[in-house]
């Protein structure tokens, strides 16, 4: 009996060689999985490290003098004249307060911005609004640091850096350590990213007309794709004659759900504005052109969904005299409920991160109002992720960022939900 | 005005629930009757709730009907409106209530009405298709009435600065989409170079090599790539990516703006890497067992198994991913937007800043409202050729992945 | 037998696209009793049996011709709607298919669907009578709330046949309603469907010769799209006429 | 369903196009002007000129009620306003603004003159003979040799824009003035010739985000960007202005006319629908409020060169006189 | 049989997950001669099958223990090349699985991934004379550059085994190989497993008894995952010991 030709020593080098062709081709396989997972572990840490400082910001507590003379006479004192008291003199007062010594004009503006203008004088007036009886007292008040000051603080700008490229100049850094001794400057929870609108001022910017726009955009956007995707997928699947018709609406949906998302821009461009006349800016419009993006993806899950239901059920309904309609929609559409709500979730975190679509119907607008119905003028929250990272401003990164991990928040509890739908409905089978 | 209309669209849901309710009573009684009165055995042909839902539906179809013609007819009379409404819907009540009877076959036509309900759903996908389209082509006319046609698809320069004003000496425009073009192509193909080869091997590690175990967490990991906003990929590759690979060339000493072909198109890469692996997960799962255990019983390795049995026979489903995510790419919008510039150079160098079809269009349409300069109706135009494209490309590619998706479920 | 005709069936040809599955049966079957259909896999059984309450229509591509009259009325006549049909003869499938609800609202879907009952009470008591005839009342009437599919095989098929029974069918068809469940259920289920069939006319599929022999009074083997032989179970099972029925019958084809 | 009260035609929220110059300086008004009154403002920067096209298209509830704009309006489109039934416009300078060519803070500092700028930027130039050929330079150092040896590329606003217009007006007709060949043109020549940009990839439209030409500036170090003062001076840290025939771009240069390149910023609003858009009227004092726009306000504080304190008292006459004649 | 020992198996037991698919078997094969595996369905004989060259790896979940001693070598060794391993036990499946190639290219397949041949030349020789082994030579040689899946179900089945000749094994299994075959082409197959006899092991696992009886020398069967009965050929047929074996070979059970 001959030694296989197998077992040769030739055979045994040719071997060696193809598995090092093996390993290397694992090895390819490894590091592709490795490079998918290390983009995304870049990407959120890249976001966390520049948007986690966001969620804190810097406060300056000052001595308010409620000066009656800023104030109209009392006689005349209404919400309206009370709103257009002279807050700024005011708040000049109590950082100047703080510092006796500064007299020249030039210096005091230094010293002023060293807090948020707006964002003190809004302050003061909220709270003579809701209660004029201050008027005239003495008032602690905490209020946001500018933005320059408040990234100078966390770290963000370099005070090594010469004078001339910073905007925040050597004797602002002297007063703010003053400051910081004398514990007047406090770093909180950064609540008016969550509760503000829109605002020139970083520090004072916040997400939320634009969650409100975007939760607007999303339940229109459900309310018009889920039945037209549902009872579109019924009607492919169980009633629509096996033609090429059908076939050719197949084939049209699939491809509606590739369609890049800024065709359905234009479209809502061109029919809904141009055509209809509705506002440029305004959610009704934004889920409208968003329902049709997501309407094709959730014909898809949902025919996968009524797909996986055993045939058994409708032949178990048709059999003891029920209707095929009956049989549809009181055996089979239930069963693939869980589907098709995890398909339609999905599909809403889609239309929750489309921006793309938006900025062709004017959803890329300064907006300083939180939106209350379907026609205010609005923005979305990536749109405003958009805006905030095109603005020039250090201390809008961190807060772009910041809104991305918000928005990324959002999407993920949506997903966990689904999944959970999921498995909750799923097993009551 | 808008809470009149809303009044009205309440009325009519009332009137069509109150018409459901009343019918359906009416049949319920005359059925009890009928059963009390003898034991004769004329069954009732339709479940009385199916003489109240076809009372519903007809009265909502006839209201909802009158809503829409006196909203484009006669947009101002209220009053009219609400008066026809509740006559055109007393009416339809009326006609299906002289219907109740035994042998009538609510239940018929009440499906009759599902049905059509459900065909009417289905024709929106057909409208929305029609719906881009003509819009596309409509505007595109327009700007092709200024440009022609064969300038726009062959022109060199892209330059769309046209006077807004009559009197204002502006420039003649230069409408050539070529450097567009290209730019987009530049951008799709480094999405391509990275996602392709990465997203392949990916789909080849997980169903060849991983564990299960390793398989279960991986993927879904993956799977996070996909359903992050695109938005957030622009902010990344603006804020983190294109700094990078500047710092990275420079030190190397080729300079590269941080708005590069080359930053937008990795990140795109990175963001189409799941759509490539799980459409070829699908496609090398659909490959025959039988092929796989042929190999292997020859003594082949798992890798010339992969590449040279397996992966020739996934080819077509293989392409077919890549194709879809060619259509993916060149139709990405925000990456694009933020991290790839707008300079349309005729360049082949992805280090330098390029614009794509979607770029362009956002920077002709954000801003200006106005509706017929030569400007924003190339915005149209450039869609109408972004559409084609990725029409032809999903429609071959939708055709055989469909084929394989098939092959993996039977 | 002397009973009345149930059944006539005329030249019954049923063809799914281009395959004629049914090559012209001619049959009558009786009012009351069991008729049993037997013969090798593939052989047309259940096309046949899908003829009898029209459920080959919702199978796309399924074309019937020939004629089947029940109680001298054409089943298939297109004025007829094969939904009142179905509810005239009931059907129980070879997987036992309880729908993902409760026991009660199983049995209680059909009465449901076509208005048989008016008050709570009055369905309750059918829901009841249904599942005692149906021979499972004593297991589940303290867990009518559970999950239908929650049950053991052999009461799901016993479930099932109780949802049939809750409309009052006059006919019930079985296919194989006994090949998914253990010898012990398959047992408690001819013990039914002896009890049945003093009220209802039933026609079973069935792959056992065994079971064809205890349950069914008269047996037809089908071959190949044709009915082969028909005639008293007794005669089918000691001394066809017929060669191949023979052959079947002792194992020796099939 | 006669329930529901007779809503009179108002709109509830106070849109604002224009001018991307000036989209900082309404946004922030606009924020100020919520503040204190709760009114909505809703501000989209389209380019001065998309701005008046969009503002007089008619004065339906649609329509813009507030146009800014980095120039003033034209006839051309205060015709179309008035073709739309447009009476009754104001116009309010809030202040003015020079146009800077930057490049980023590292970069090299540039020198130039409006010549230099005309010869690199426009689509005809005269060559050796004075006659008029495509615009052949490809870098700076070939206009003027103390220039940089990069290649011409620069970031400019889009014909929408009226710092476009403006830019066009001053310095490409100021720099070809100074040539010689160009005096022996036609007047309408003349015109082509110094309104005219190059279309061959040199000077590429930015579109209306001057924040994102800030960032494109920090990104390609080769670039130059035309863009309003008030961007340069909240970005001192990322780039610089280059100086012009000799004068750096500050704001003293540019309030005392040192500067070359500078132009004033208008606010336009519609008389007409001050009826009809509560808070609309106050809206246009609030941008010529003392709080606003006095020196030492808050717009000078984001870059807004202000007007002379008569000019601006003159202003505040004029708009709250409308108020008087209008309500 | 007095020939040499093959393979020397020792309380071979393969479980997939919780099932035990194959409870400890013993068994020598021959070196030269055709084994059969006969048993019911699922009784395990793929399953033993695939042990002999280790194609259960290839399957999530299988287990192995137990001994399998080829030549005196444990393949199960560690240190043993699946591969290597592979390359000396062919294998042929039920149903023929050509690669979607040229005939040529999947003959040359194997002998191409082992480095078998250095010159073009050699190659041809090998392919040829492999498609001559397998009997394929004569119907294919003029369209070697054809698809193998053109070909008909037989000449695939003949086309695999030269595939599988062509890097000279040892030993070929072969599960089921006629099973998919017409009748014509299951005499030739039979013929060509008796041809190659002489120079290969071969094992072959076949539900026909008929063919068992006709092409094996020695005959195992296995029942539920036990060897029940391993004997020469005619013996198993004609005289088993076992009861069970009997009832199989007969036809009464399985
Ligand atoms: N839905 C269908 N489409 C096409 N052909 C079908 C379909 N159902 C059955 N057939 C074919 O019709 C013929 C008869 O099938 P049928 O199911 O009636 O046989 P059967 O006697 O019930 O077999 P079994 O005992 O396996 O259930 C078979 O050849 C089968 O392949
Ligand atoms: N991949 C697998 N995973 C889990 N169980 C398996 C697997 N393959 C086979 N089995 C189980 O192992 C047992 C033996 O299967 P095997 O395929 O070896 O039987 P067989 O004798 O070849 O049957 P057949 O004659 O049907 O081919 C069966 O119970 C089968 O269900
Ligand atoms: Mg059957
Ligand atoms: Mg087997």
């Amino acid at each position: 009996m001959n030694v296989s030709q197998h077992m040769s020593d030739k055979a045994r080098k040719h071997l060696k060689s193809r598995y090092a062709k093996e390993r290397r081709f694992r090895f390819y396989g490894l590091s592709a999985v490795l490079f998918a997972i290390a983009s995304l572990g870049w990407l959120l840490l890249s976001l966390f490290a520049t948007g986690l400082t966001a969620f804190q910001e810097h406060y300056v507590t000052l001595e308010a003098e409620m000066t009656v003379s800023a104030f109209a006479p009392p006689d005349q004192r209404s919400v309206e004249t009370l709103r257009i008291a002279d807050y700024k003199s005011i708040v000049e007062n109590a950082i100047e307060a703080k510092f006796p010594d500064v007299r020249t004009a030039g210096e005091k503006d230094l010293l002023f911005a060293l807090i948020s203008e707006s964002g003190a004088t809004d302050h003061l007036r909220k709270r003579v609004v809701r209660n004029p009886d201050i008027i005239g007292s003495k008032i602690v008040m905490t209020v946001p640091t500018s933005d320059q000051v408040d990234q100078l603080l966390k770290g963000h700008i370099d005070r090594n850096v010469p004078e001339a490229r910073r905007q925040i100049s050597d004797q602002q850094i002297l007063w703010l350590d003053d400051l910081r001794a004398r514990g007047a400057i406090k770093k909180k929870f950064n609540s008016i990213l969550f509760f503000n609108p829109d605002s020139r001022d970083p520090e004072l910017a916040g997400i939320a007309s634009a969650a409100v726009g975007s939760v607007m955009i999303v339940i229109i956007a459900f309310i018009l794709a889920l039945p037209i995707g549902v009872g579109a997928a019924i009607y492919l699947d169980e009633f629509a004659p096996r033609n090429r018709l059908r076939d050719w609406v197949e084939i049209n949906i699939n491809n509606l759900a590739a369609v890049p998302s800024i065709i359905f821009g234009l479209l809502g461009l061109a029919v809904f504005i141009n055509i209809f006349g509705f506002q440029r800016s305004i959610p009704l419009v934004g889920g409208m052109v968003l329902a049709l993006r997501a309407f094709p993806t959730i014909v898809i899950a949902t025919r996968a969904a009524l797909r996986s239901v055993s045939p058994a059920m409708v032949d178990g309904a048709l059999s003891l005299g029920a209707s095929h309609v009956q049989a549809v929609f009181q055996q089979k559409v239930p069963q693939a409920m869980p589907g098709i709500l995890t398909g339609s979730i999905v599909s809403m975190a889609l239309v929750l991160g489309e921006t793309a679509p938006l900025l062709m119907i004017g959803m890329v607008a300064f907006v300083t109002e939180i939106p209350t119905t379907v026609t205010d003028p609005a923005t979305a929250l990536p749109v405003q992720i958009f805006l905030w990272s095109e603005s020039p401003e250090r201390a809008w990164s961190e807060r772009t960022a910041a809104a991305i991990l918000i928005l990324l928040a959002i999407l993920m509890t949506m997903n966990a939900l689904a999944i959970w739908l999921r498995s909750r409905l799923g097993k009551r089978r | 005005m808008e809470i009149i209309q809303l009044y009205t669209l309440l009325l009519i849901g009332v009137l069509s629930i109150g018409g459901f309710a009343y019918n359906r009573n009416v049949a319920r009684a005359s059925v009890r009757a009928l059963r009390q009165s003898g034991p004769a055995e004329t069954r009732w042909h339709s479940h009385p709730n199916y003489h109240g839902y076809l009372t519903g539906w007809s009265v909502a179809l006839v209201g909802f009907g009158l809503f829409i013609i006196f909203n484009l007819v006669f947009p101002n009379q209220v009053a009219l409106q609400t008066v026809s409404i509740l006559l055109g819907t007393s009416l339809a009540g009326l006609l299906v209530f002289k219907k109740i009877a035994p042998a009538f076959p609510a239940r018929i036509y009440t499906e009759r009405f599902i049905k059509t309900t459900l065909l009417a759903l289905s024709g929106l996908a057909i409208l929305t298709t029609f719906g881009i389209v003509f819009s596309l082509i409509f505007e595109s006319l327009r700007f092709f009435a200024d440009v022609p046609l064969f300038d726009f698809l062959t022109g060199l320069k892209w330059s769309p600065q046209t006077a807004v004003r009559s009197d204002q000496i502006g420039s003649s425009g230069a409408f050539g989409a070529v450097p567009v073009l290209l730019g987009t192509f530049i951008i799709m193909a480094i999405a391509i170079g990275v996602a392709g080869p990465v997203g392949l091997m990916i789909a080849i590690y997980l169903s060849e090599y991983a564990s299960r175990r390793m398989r279960a967490i991986v993927k879904p990991i993956i799977e996070i790539l996909a359903g992050i906003p695109t938005v957030v990929f622009g902010f990344f590759a603006l804020l983190t990516v294109g700094p990078a690979i500047r710092n990275l060339t420079d030190a190397l000493g080729i300079a590269v703006p941080t708005q590069s072909a080359l930053s937008a198109g990795v990140v795109m890469g990175v963001m189409i890497i799941p759509l490539i692996s799980s459409l070829s997960d699908d496609v090398i799962n659909a490959v025959p067992r039988s092929l796989r255990d042929g190999a292997y019983a020859l003594g082949a390795t798992k890798s010339e198994t992969m590449k040279q049995v397996i992966f020739p026979s996934a080819l077509p489903g293989i392409m077919a991913a890549f194709l879809l995510a060619i259509s993916r790419a060149i139709g990405e919008t925000m990456i694009v937007v933020m991290a790839a510039g707008r300079a349309a150079n005729l360049t082949g160098n992805p280090f330098e800043s390029v614009t794509t079809v979607t770029v362009q269009i956002v920077a002709l349409l954000t801003g200006g409202p106005e509706f017929d300069s030569t400007k924003t109706l190339a915005a149209f135009a450039l869609g109408l050729v972004l559409f084609a494209i990725t029409l032809i490309l999903n429609i071959i590619a939708l055709r055989t992945v469909r084929k394989y998706r098939e092959v993996s479920l039977a | 037998m002397t009973d009345k005709i149930k059944f006539k069936c005329r030249n019954v040809r049923v063809q799914y696209g281009d395959l004629e599955a049914l090559h012209g049966i001619d049959i009558d079957i009786a009012d009351r009793g069991v008729t049993a259909f037997i013969g090798p896999s593939g052989c047309g059984k259940s096309t046949f049996l899908r003829a009898f309450n029209r459920m080959n229509e919702t199978i796309g591509g399924a074309k019937f011709s020939g004629q089947i009259l029940m109680d001298g009325e054409d089943i298939y006549d297109p004025s007829l709607d094969p939904v009142l049909l179905r509810a005239r003869v009931g059907m129980v499938f070879q997987k036992p298919n309880p729908f993902p609800k409760s026991i009660y609202d199983n049995v209680a879907y059909g009465p449901r669907i076509h208005g048989l009952t008016e008050t709570q009470a009055e369905l309750d008591s059918l829901v009841e009578k249904s599942l005692r005839r149906a021979g499972l009342w004593e297991e589940v009437k303290d867990r009518l709330t559970e999950q239908g599919t929650d049950l053991s095989g052999g009461q799901q098929q016993r479930l099932v046949i109780a949802r049939a029974i809750a409309i009052s069918p006059e006919v019930i068809l079985m296919d194989e309603p006994a090949s998914a469940l253990d010898p012990i259920a398959t047992a408690r289920l001819e013990a039914l469907i002896e009890e049945l069939k003093t009220r209802y006319c039933i026609i079973i599929v069935t792959h056992s010769m065994a079971q064809a022999a205890r349950v069914s009074d008269k047996t037809a083997f089908f071959y190949e799209g044709d009915l082969i032989e028909y005639d008293d179970t007794e005669k089918i099972f000691t001394n066809p006429d017929n060669q191949r029925t023979q052959d079947y019958i002792t194992g020796r084809t099939g | 369903a006669d329930g529901g009260p007779e809503s009179v035609e108002t709109e509830n929220s106070i849109r604002v196009v224009g001018s991307s110059t000036v989209y900082p300086f309404s946004t922030k008004v606009a924020q100020e002007f919520r503040n204190k009154t709760g009114w909505n403002v809703v501000v989209e920067s389209t380019g001065s000129g998309g701005g008046h096209r969009a503002f007089c298209e008619g004065i339906g509830p649609n329509t813009p009620d507030v146009t800014s704009s980095s120039r003033p309006q034209k006839p051309s489109e205060s015709k179309l306003c008035q073709s739309n039934g447009i009476e009754n416009v104001v116009e309010i300078k809030i202040g003015y603004d020079g146009i800077v060519v930057a490049n980023a803070i590292d970069s090299p500092s540039m020198d130039m003159n409006l010549s230099t700028l005309y010869l690199g930027l426009a689509k005809l130039v005269p060559n050796a003979n004075c006659e008029m050929v495509e615009n052949p330079y490809e870098t700076w150092n070939e206009i003027d040799p103390s220039l940089p040896d990069t290649k011409i590329e620069v970031y400019g606003p889009s014909p929408t824009s009226g710092t476009r217009d403006a830019f066009v007006e001053i310095s490409m007709e100021g720099g070809a003035k100074t040539l010689d060949c160009l005096a022996n043109l036609g007047s309408d020549d003349f015109r082509v010739a110094a309104h005219t940009l190059r279309e061959d990839g040199h000077w590429i439209d930015s579109g209306e985000n001057d924040n994102a030409l800030v960032q494109t500036l920090i990104n390609t170090p080769t670039a130059i960007g035309v863009f309003g003062y008030s961007f340069l001076d909240q970005n001192t840290d990322k780039v610089k202005g280059a100086r012009i025939n000799g004068a750096e771009p500050t704001f003293e240069n540019i309030a005392t006319g040192h500067y070359p390149v500078a132009r004033s910023l208008y606010v336009y609003v519609k008389g007409d629908k001050m009826g009809s858009v509560p808070g609309l009227h106050d809206f246009a004092m609030e941008f010529v409020s003392d709080e606003a726009s006095a020196p030492g306000g808050y717009l000078e504080k984001i870059g807004l060169v202000p007007l002379m304190p008569s000019e601006r008292l003159d202003m505040r006459e004029a708009v709250a006189h409308l108020s008087a004649s209008n309500l």
